[in-house]
């Protein structure tokens, strides 16, 4: 008879904002480096997004270990091999580049424009790294489900890369500043994620077959098949078709991905351990 | 790294008695919980962070209507490769020089990764300390040249503690013993050091398959996988970068033109 | 018991009737050790047990028919002359002729000659032997006489048929025969069978008769007295069998000496010569008596006032003063105070709700125990109103045996010291430190009495050491051995043992006040060393080794640290060991004497129970059993139910005895409660239609005082519960887990039912017969927070009824009923 | 008394800290060992005879400061080998154990609670009812079957029972004051 680790609602958040902060603060790269001069301000949202969220995620996982102090001792280690060592390390590194990237983001000066571009392609990569290595970290466990899961990871990649740039746009519609292109481009490529998350999330199944009953059938269910596939991706998407001029509804669509984001990590967490 | 040390348990000598689990849980002062109904004269139903030595008792009606009464005192395995090891980021889990399994207490930081990697449900946490908790092999005493607590009190030696390679060696023997009386399915678990988890240095005899015992056939390590799913996240992460670089790449049409 | 644990490594059949895993797990790797040698072990329960688990042969009987079982063991022997010849001509009293009048249920429908049906009792006078002109009993070494013991007891045992058995026990045949082979096989010289036993023999209303059952099988087979075989008699006290050996029973004096009877023994000399037997060793009595009396009373026992013979109590009849007894006159009134020391009779005892009430109706009552028991707490006993409960209760807290000094008597017969290593905390006192200080009050207070009936209590000394009221227990061990009262010297004048010097053996014992001896059979025990100071045996602390695998350096066994009793019997009648392979004892005649002029002497792997410079060949020097009158282990042995063991129901049966038509053994003790206090289910009772029988487990000790309380074990059981087969559950469609109620004439409780395949209806007399099991380790006091802890008291559904000889209760076999749910 | 021999395992080095070998990584600060210092070392040992079954097996109870801190099987023992049974290895909890009463306690006739007492106060009162019983029911004498007065001095309004649970000096002392008190209610477990 195995063990359930119970993990709960602070990691379910944890995992979440991880992969909203690492999928924005990526999107931000991409658009900062790759954009145009005027999807700046969608790289500045991107990166100021991340920030906060990045120092909420330490801050989570330090307080589910109970004695603040004791994420130290993670400190004391690294092993490279363990999802849960570099993760801890990650989030730390992760965190020095969105508060640099942030503080740059609000200059022009070529040379620090051309220094924040370049740190930001490092970044990212860190960004990929802590919205998806929650997924491995499941993965490798000798849990059912969880250990059977080979595409978790890139699952919960995907999702980060989805709910990021839907909390950039949301940011976006909230401030007012969907007239530039860049609304139309985050848009563009959220898409892209979600149809891509679709897919990673079909062949997930179909690898896990049966292992995934946990989460297909049973009281978990229902939230899994409404809460992530539908509201969380199919419905979305849809909007977003239909919305193409009615900006409100791509907002709508945002705020759907980020609880379809959210759903997914907490059916993942909780159905074996509920 | 001194000569290995191992128990073995030779379920075929065990007669339930629960002395063991009673000196262990003296010897390492783990404190009063309360049971719960099994069914059966066991208590508790698995591994807790105040048993660390468990008596599992199992029924086994035979066709011929005669009772077998499975008694085996399950313990951490103290794996070779071991999945609890390798997940705890603090280097808490260590592997002393006798090659068992012990948490620092000191240096656990309660993220319990190694409560869900370990492939038999031994580790589990305590509320009150924090920790993760299970079986340290009476570590104060194989350093201080005593043997485990549970196995010092076994009545009928089904506990016996030494050197890996003596105790493997004997084990091998009794089984053919035990076959030649007609124990037809006397088998032992994790005594070959090349089968799964590199061998347990806790291992056991068993009279009936493992899954009669509640032991998995062949027990991986968790983190084997760790390559696959990194490259797996690799790879997606390239698509979706690919994906937003197309859509934010130089001027590219988007919703905002009129 | 009259072997050793250690030796059943040597037996090649253990025949486990008790439950010996569970109760004496740390003696069982005795057993384990035998059966890698490739020993067998039956099992003989009615329950599936831990026992059961490591034994090869499990073979489930209905409790209450082991004689049925052993007398078809003994017919199977006999019939198939399995049993050990020589051994049996000689060694046993097989070849004695009987008086011709005496006859067996065999002819008299179920009855021995000589039922007196208005008095209950047996006339025995012809249950004697035949004599010869000089008084000793006639032989026919042929066994052919139809009226030697051979010849009786194999008539007596023809009855009990493989058929028999089955019907009777719900033994399938096969599996009988099967174990019959198999046992039988341990006769004759080269094998040897050991038989365990504890109360599941003895809690019966022929429970003495139980036990002569399965001895008498042991000494067909030649097993008594040999390496491997022996009768393993397994206490469940530390101390029961010291605490026996000292005589805290009313029947007896320390040492196996009656308690004086008014109307048999009105003064010590009569006493002496109706006590003392014409043979044996026994005769040494007068010795034991006197030398008791001088410990008891000091330089105040003389022999012109028969050393204060006359202070001691007299009974006023046999049939009175038991356990049992005890309960029923408290509940009649006749007992005011009363000492629970150390024992919980609220819960342990039969009939517990009866011993409660009888309690609540003393005026005092003392309990000395090391935590708040039940018994000490019976003034909150459920449904009861302490406002009604007048007795006056006194709680001591006592020290467990790790915060004092002394030892205990294992069931080995070895004493063992043990130490304190701790000082007792608070007002925790030992129990001889209570006694020892009640004695001095009580001096006080009747100090200057010149009542006669004053005078042997205030003779009688209770300062051990400097402190009287903290006494040395080695000065109460010496006393217990024995002391010369005054200078002894040999023929020759030379002084033997000066003044107060402790006694090396009993054979130095006088009958004429010279020495004193609190428990005769421990003397040895405490012996003066060369330096002059006092040597305590029994914290000698010697391994054991390959020359002495007995162990004799650890403790100090009585009598004599003889550890394997009888053992003239692994001898043959020359002396020789039987075999090679079963050498324990032999005759080595050049070995020196017991005077320079004389050679030969007994030797081997153990103390010689028998005279060591006895040959083989001097008169009696090959008869084995030297406590006996005459020398032999007894097949017939008189006891009041009869010199054969026979079957009889127990009182509470489901079945009719289909052996005779008598039902019950016809003079058993049955005490008439007044209130309803002791009703008994009728044969066959539909009301109480299941069979149950009460024992213990492992995690937990009787009555729970020493479990219950203790974290440690009291977790190791969720709840109380009783054992019950899938049959019966479906039957009342309980399923596991689920509460039910188990109720009997004298009571009910509420448990948890465990529904298990290790329980099985048994098939009596061609009728399926459901037997439960229920442990007796709950009580209402235990554990906050531990909710299994406490529970009913299972000895609410138990009667007072007993064994007609030593008046033990019948808790392993009685009836009940079981009802879903708590109702 | 030192550490049984035949407990003691060579078991190679047993240095305080162990070589810490945190699976596939870098360790970047010195893992030190969970304690591996012997709590009874300071300890000493007193010889014990386990207080259960009659089987009787040899203990060694380590005291450190008046206070038991450990208790398990004494290898030496020829009969045990050193092993115990679970109520064995649970003896420690005999003496350390709260639920324990360490002070003598008085329940008056009818009343529902538990007063606690000094100790002579409890000696005293239980001699005076010893006293005042046996004074009260004392049989000194009385007719035999055949109608002859006999001395009996039988005292049948005190009874006593117990216990298989103390020693045999114990049971002597018992013994001894009850049977010159005249005392024939007089059993213990054996019995039952």
């Amino acid at each position: 008879m195995l063990k359930t680790p119970g993990w709960e609602m602070m990691i379910v958040v944890y995992f979440f904002l991880g992969g909203v902060a690492g999928g924005a603060y990526f999107t931000a790269a991409i658009a900062d480096n790759f954009g145009g001069t005027r999807d700046r301000y969608v790289a500045r949202v991107g990166y100021l997004l991340s920030l906060p969220l990045v120092a909420l995620c330490g801050l989570l996982l330090i307080a589910d270990l109970g004695v603040p102090s004791r994420f130290l001792n993670m400190m004391r280690v690294f092993k490279f091999w363990d999802p849960m060592s570099i993760g801890a390390w990650a989030v730390g590194v992760f965190g020095l580049f969105t508060f640099v990237s942030s503080v740059l983001s609000f200059s022009e000066a070529p040379s620090t424009v051309a220094l924040r571009r370049k740190l930001a392609l490092i970044g990212m990569l860190f960004g990929f790294f802590l919205a998806s290595y929650t997924g491995v970290l499941l993965s490798n466990t000798a849990l059912p489900l969880w250990s059977q899961a080979r595409l978790m990871g890139a699952l919960f990649l995907a999702s980060g890369a989805s709910t990021g740039m839907a909390a950039i746009s949301l940011i976006l519609f909230l401030t007012g500043a969907t007239a530039g292109e860049g609304w139309g481009k985050v848009k563009k490529a959220d898409r892209f994620s979600m149809v891509f998350e679709l897919i990673v999330l079909a062949v997930f199944l179909v690898l896990l077959g049966a292992a995934a009953k946990p989460i297909v059938s049973g009281h978990f269910a229902p939230l899994f098949w409404g809460g992530l596939v539908g509201i969380g991706l199919l419905v979305p998407l849809a909007l977003d078709v239909l919305g193409h001029r009615a900006k409100a509804l791509g907002a709508v669509a945002a705020v759907l991905v980020l609880a379809g984001g959210f759903v997914l990590r907490y059916v993942m967490l909780m159905s074996i351990q509920a | 790294m001194a000569r290995t040390l191992a128990m073995f348990t030779d379920t075929s000598l065990c007669i339930g008695c629960r002395a063991c689990q009673v000196a262990c849980k003296q010897w390492n002062e783990l404190g009063m919980e309360v049971p719960e109904w099994t069914g059966t004269y066991q208590n508790h139903a698995h591994f807790t962070d105040k048993t660390f030595r468990l008596v599992r008792f199992i029924e086994e009606p035979k066709p011929n209507g005669d009772m077998a009464w499975l008694l085996m005192s399950d313990v951490c395995k103290h794996c070779a490769e071991a999945g609890c090891l390798d997940a705890c980021p603090t280097g808490a889990i260590y592997r002393t020089e006798f090659g068992t399994v012990d948490i620092n207490q000191n240096t656990c930081n309660g993220c319990r990764y190694c409560v869900s990697s370990c492939p038999f449900g031994v580790v589990s946490f305590r509320e009150d300390t924090g920790t993760a908790r299970k079986c340290t092999f009476c570590n104060d005493r194989i350093h201080n040249g005593l043997g485990p607590a549970c196995a010092k009190a076994c009545p009928t030696e089904s506990i016996q503690f030494g050197f890996r390679d003596e105790l493997v060696a004997k084990a091998g023997k009794r089984v053919e013993t035990l076959k030649a009386m007609g124990f037809k399915d006397a088998q032992l678990y994790g005594a070959d050091s090349k089968g799964f988890l590199g061998g347990l240095n806790a291992f056991f005899l068993l009279l009936s398959k493992p899954a009669t015992y509640n032991l998995p056939e062949d027990p991986k390590v968790p983190q084997r996988n760790v390559v696959t799913d990194s490259l797996l996240s690799i790879g997606s992460a390239l698509i979706v970068g690919l994906g937003a670089l197309l859509a934010f790449r130089g001027r590219g049409k988007g919703d905002g033109d009129a | 018991m009259t072997t050793n644990l250690i030796d059943i490594q040597n037996s090649d059949v253990i025949m486990a009737t008790s439950n010996m895993a569970e109760n004496h797990p740390v003696g069982f790797q005795w057993v384990m050790k035998a059966k890698e040698r490739g020993a067998k072990l039956i099992h003989v329960d009615p329950r599936f047990t831990r026992t059961s688990a490591a034994a090869d042969i499990h073979v489930p009987l209905r409790s209450g028919t082991n004689i049925v079982f052993f007398g078809g063991l003994m017919n199977y022997a006999m019939d198939k002359d399995l049993y050990f010849k020589e051994y049996v001509v000689h060694y046993t009293n097989a070849s004695f002729l009987i008086d011709p009048a005496f006859k067996t249920p065999t002819d008299l429908g179920g009855l021995f000659t000589g039922f007196d049906e208005a008095k209950q009792t047996y006339d025995r006078s012809s249950w004697k032997y035949q004599l010869d002109g000089e008084g000793n009993p006639k032989r026919d070494l042929t066994l052919k006489d139809p009226n030697s013991v051979f010849q009786l007891l194999k008539r007596h045992y023809s009855r009990y048929t493989l058929d028999m058995v089955e019907k009777v026990c719900g033994i399938p045949k096969a599996k009988f025969e099967e174990v019959a082979k198999l046992y039988c096989g341990t006769s004759g010289p080269d094998k040897t069978g050991a038989i365990t036993y504890a109360l599941n023999l003895t809690q019966h209303t022929n429970g003495v008769e139980n036990i002569r059952s399965l001895c008498m099988l042991q000494l067909l087979l030649g097993n008594v007295g040999r390496p491997g075989g022996g009768v393993v008699a397994l206490r469940g006290h530390a101390n029961v069998q010291g605490a026996t050996d000292l005589e805290v029973l009313y029947h007896e004096l320390p040492g196996y000496l009656a308690m004086p009877l008014r109307d048999v023994h009105p003064d010590l000399k009569t006493y002496l010569d109706k006590e003392t037997p014409k043979g044996g060793f026994w005769t040494n009595k007068p010795k034991f008596m006197v030398s008791l009396l001088k410990a008891f009373y000091g330089d105040a026992a003389t022999k012109d006032n028969e050393f204060g013979y006359q202070w001691l109590p007299k009974r006023a009849k046999a049939d009175a003063y038991s356990h049992q007894h005890m309960f029923v006159d408290m509940y009649n009134g006749v007992i005011k105070g009363f000492l629970a020391d150390g024992q919980n009779p609220a819960v342990g005892g039969p009939n517990a709700k009866l011993a409660r009430s009888a309690m609540q109706r003393l005026d005092w009552l003392v309990v000395v125990d090391i935590f708040l028991t039940e018994t000490a707490e019976v003034w909150k006993a459920p449904g009861t109103n302490p406002k009604d409960v007048k007795t006056e209760v006194f709680f001591l807290p006592a020290a467990p045996a790790a915060e004092k000094d002394g030892s205990l008597t294992n069931t080995m017969r070895v004493i063992q010291w043990h130490e304190r290593a701790v000082k007792p905390p608070g007002d925790v006192r030992s129990d001889a430190d209570f006694f020892c200080i009640l004695a001095h009050r009580l001096k006080k207070m009747y100090a200057g009495s010149k009542k006669d009936r004053d005078k042997g209590f205030l003779a009688a000394n209770f300062k051990y050491g400097e402190k009287p009221d903290e006494p040395e227990m080695v000065e109460v061990l010496k006393e217990i051995n024995g002391f010369a009262t005054e200078e002894i010297k040999d023929k020759d004048g030379k002084v033997t043992y000066k003044k107060g010097q402790a006694l090396n053996t009993f054979a130095h014992l006088t009958d004429d006040g010279a020495t004193a001896s609190g428990c005769w059979i421990y003397t040895g025990v405490t012996v003066e060393g060369a330096d002059g100071k006092l040597v305590n045996k029994a914290a000698s602390r010697k391994p054991a080794d390959a020359k002495d695998y007995l162990g004799h350096g650890w403790g100090f066994a009585w009598p004599a640290n003889r550890r394997i009793i009888y053992n003239r019997a692994s001898a043959d009648l020359q002396g020789k060991p039987w075999s090679e392979k079963k050498k324990l004892l032999w005759w080595d005649p050049e070995a020196p004497g017991n005077a320079p002029d004389k050679k030969g002497k007994w030797v081997g792997l153990d103390v010689p129970d028998f005279n060591a410079f006895l040959a083989p060949d001097a008169k009696g020097g090959d008869m084995p059993f030297i406590m006996r009158t005459d020398l032999v282990g007894a097949f017939f042995g008189p006891l009041v139910d009869g010199p054969f063991p026979e079957h009889y129901e127990p009182i509470e049966s489901p079945t009719r005895n289909l052996l005779s038509k008598q039902q019950n053994n016809p003079v058993a003790k049955i005490w008439k409660v007044p209130d309803q206090k002791n009703d008994l289910a009728p044969l066959g009772s539909s009301e109480y239609p299941y069979v149950i029988t009460t024992y213990r487990l492992t995690e937990h000790h009787l009555s729970g005082v020493m479990s219950r309380y203790l974290p440690m074990l009291a977790e190791l059981f969720d709840s109380h519960f009783a054992e019950i087969s899938h049959e019966l559950a479906k039957e009342l469609s309980i399923a596991n887990g689920e509460m039910i109620t188990v109720a009997s004439p004298r009571g009910k409780i509420h448990v948890k039912a465990m529904v298990t395949h290790r329980l099985k209806p048994f098939v009596v007399n061609g009728k399926t017969v459901h037997q439960i099991g229920v442990p007796w380790h709950w009580g209402y006091n235990g554990i906050e927070g531990l909710p299994g802890s406490k529970g009913d008291i299972t000895n609410d559904l138990s009667a007072t009824v007993g064994d007609p000889t030593v008046y033990i209760q019948e808790t392993k076999a009685f009836l009940c009923n079981v009802k879903k749910g708590v109702v | 008394m030192s550490l049984s021999r035949r407990d003691f395992l060579k078991v190679g080095s047993a240095t305080a800290a162990g070589v810490a070998v945190t699976g596939r990584g870098v360790d970047l600060a010195p893992v030190e060992a969970a304690a591996t210092s012997l709590k009874i070392k300071e300890a000493k040992a007193f010889a014990g005879v386990c207080p259960y079954c009659a089987v009787g097996c040899g203990q060694l109870i380590y005291a450190k400061d008046g206070k038991i801190i450990d208790i398990e099987g004494n290898p030496d023992t020829p009969h045990t080998q050193g092993r115990l049974c679970p109520k064995g290895a649970a003896t420690i909890e005999l003496s350390n154990n709260p639920l324990r009463p360490t002070k003598a306690l008085y329940r008056a006739a009818g009343s529902d609670k538990w007063e606690e007492k000094p100790l002579e106060w409890m000696y005293d009162e239980i001699a005076k009812r010893y006293y005042e019983t046996r004074e009260k029911h004392f049989i000194e004498r009385e007719k035999d079957k055949d109608g002859k007065e006999i001395t009996v001095n039988r005292l049948e309004a005190i009874a006593s029972l117990g216990s298989a649970c103390i020693d045999n000096e114990e049971c002597y002392l018992l013994t001894k004051l009850n049977r010159t008190l005249g005392i024939v209610y007089h059993e213990h477990q054996a019995r039952v």
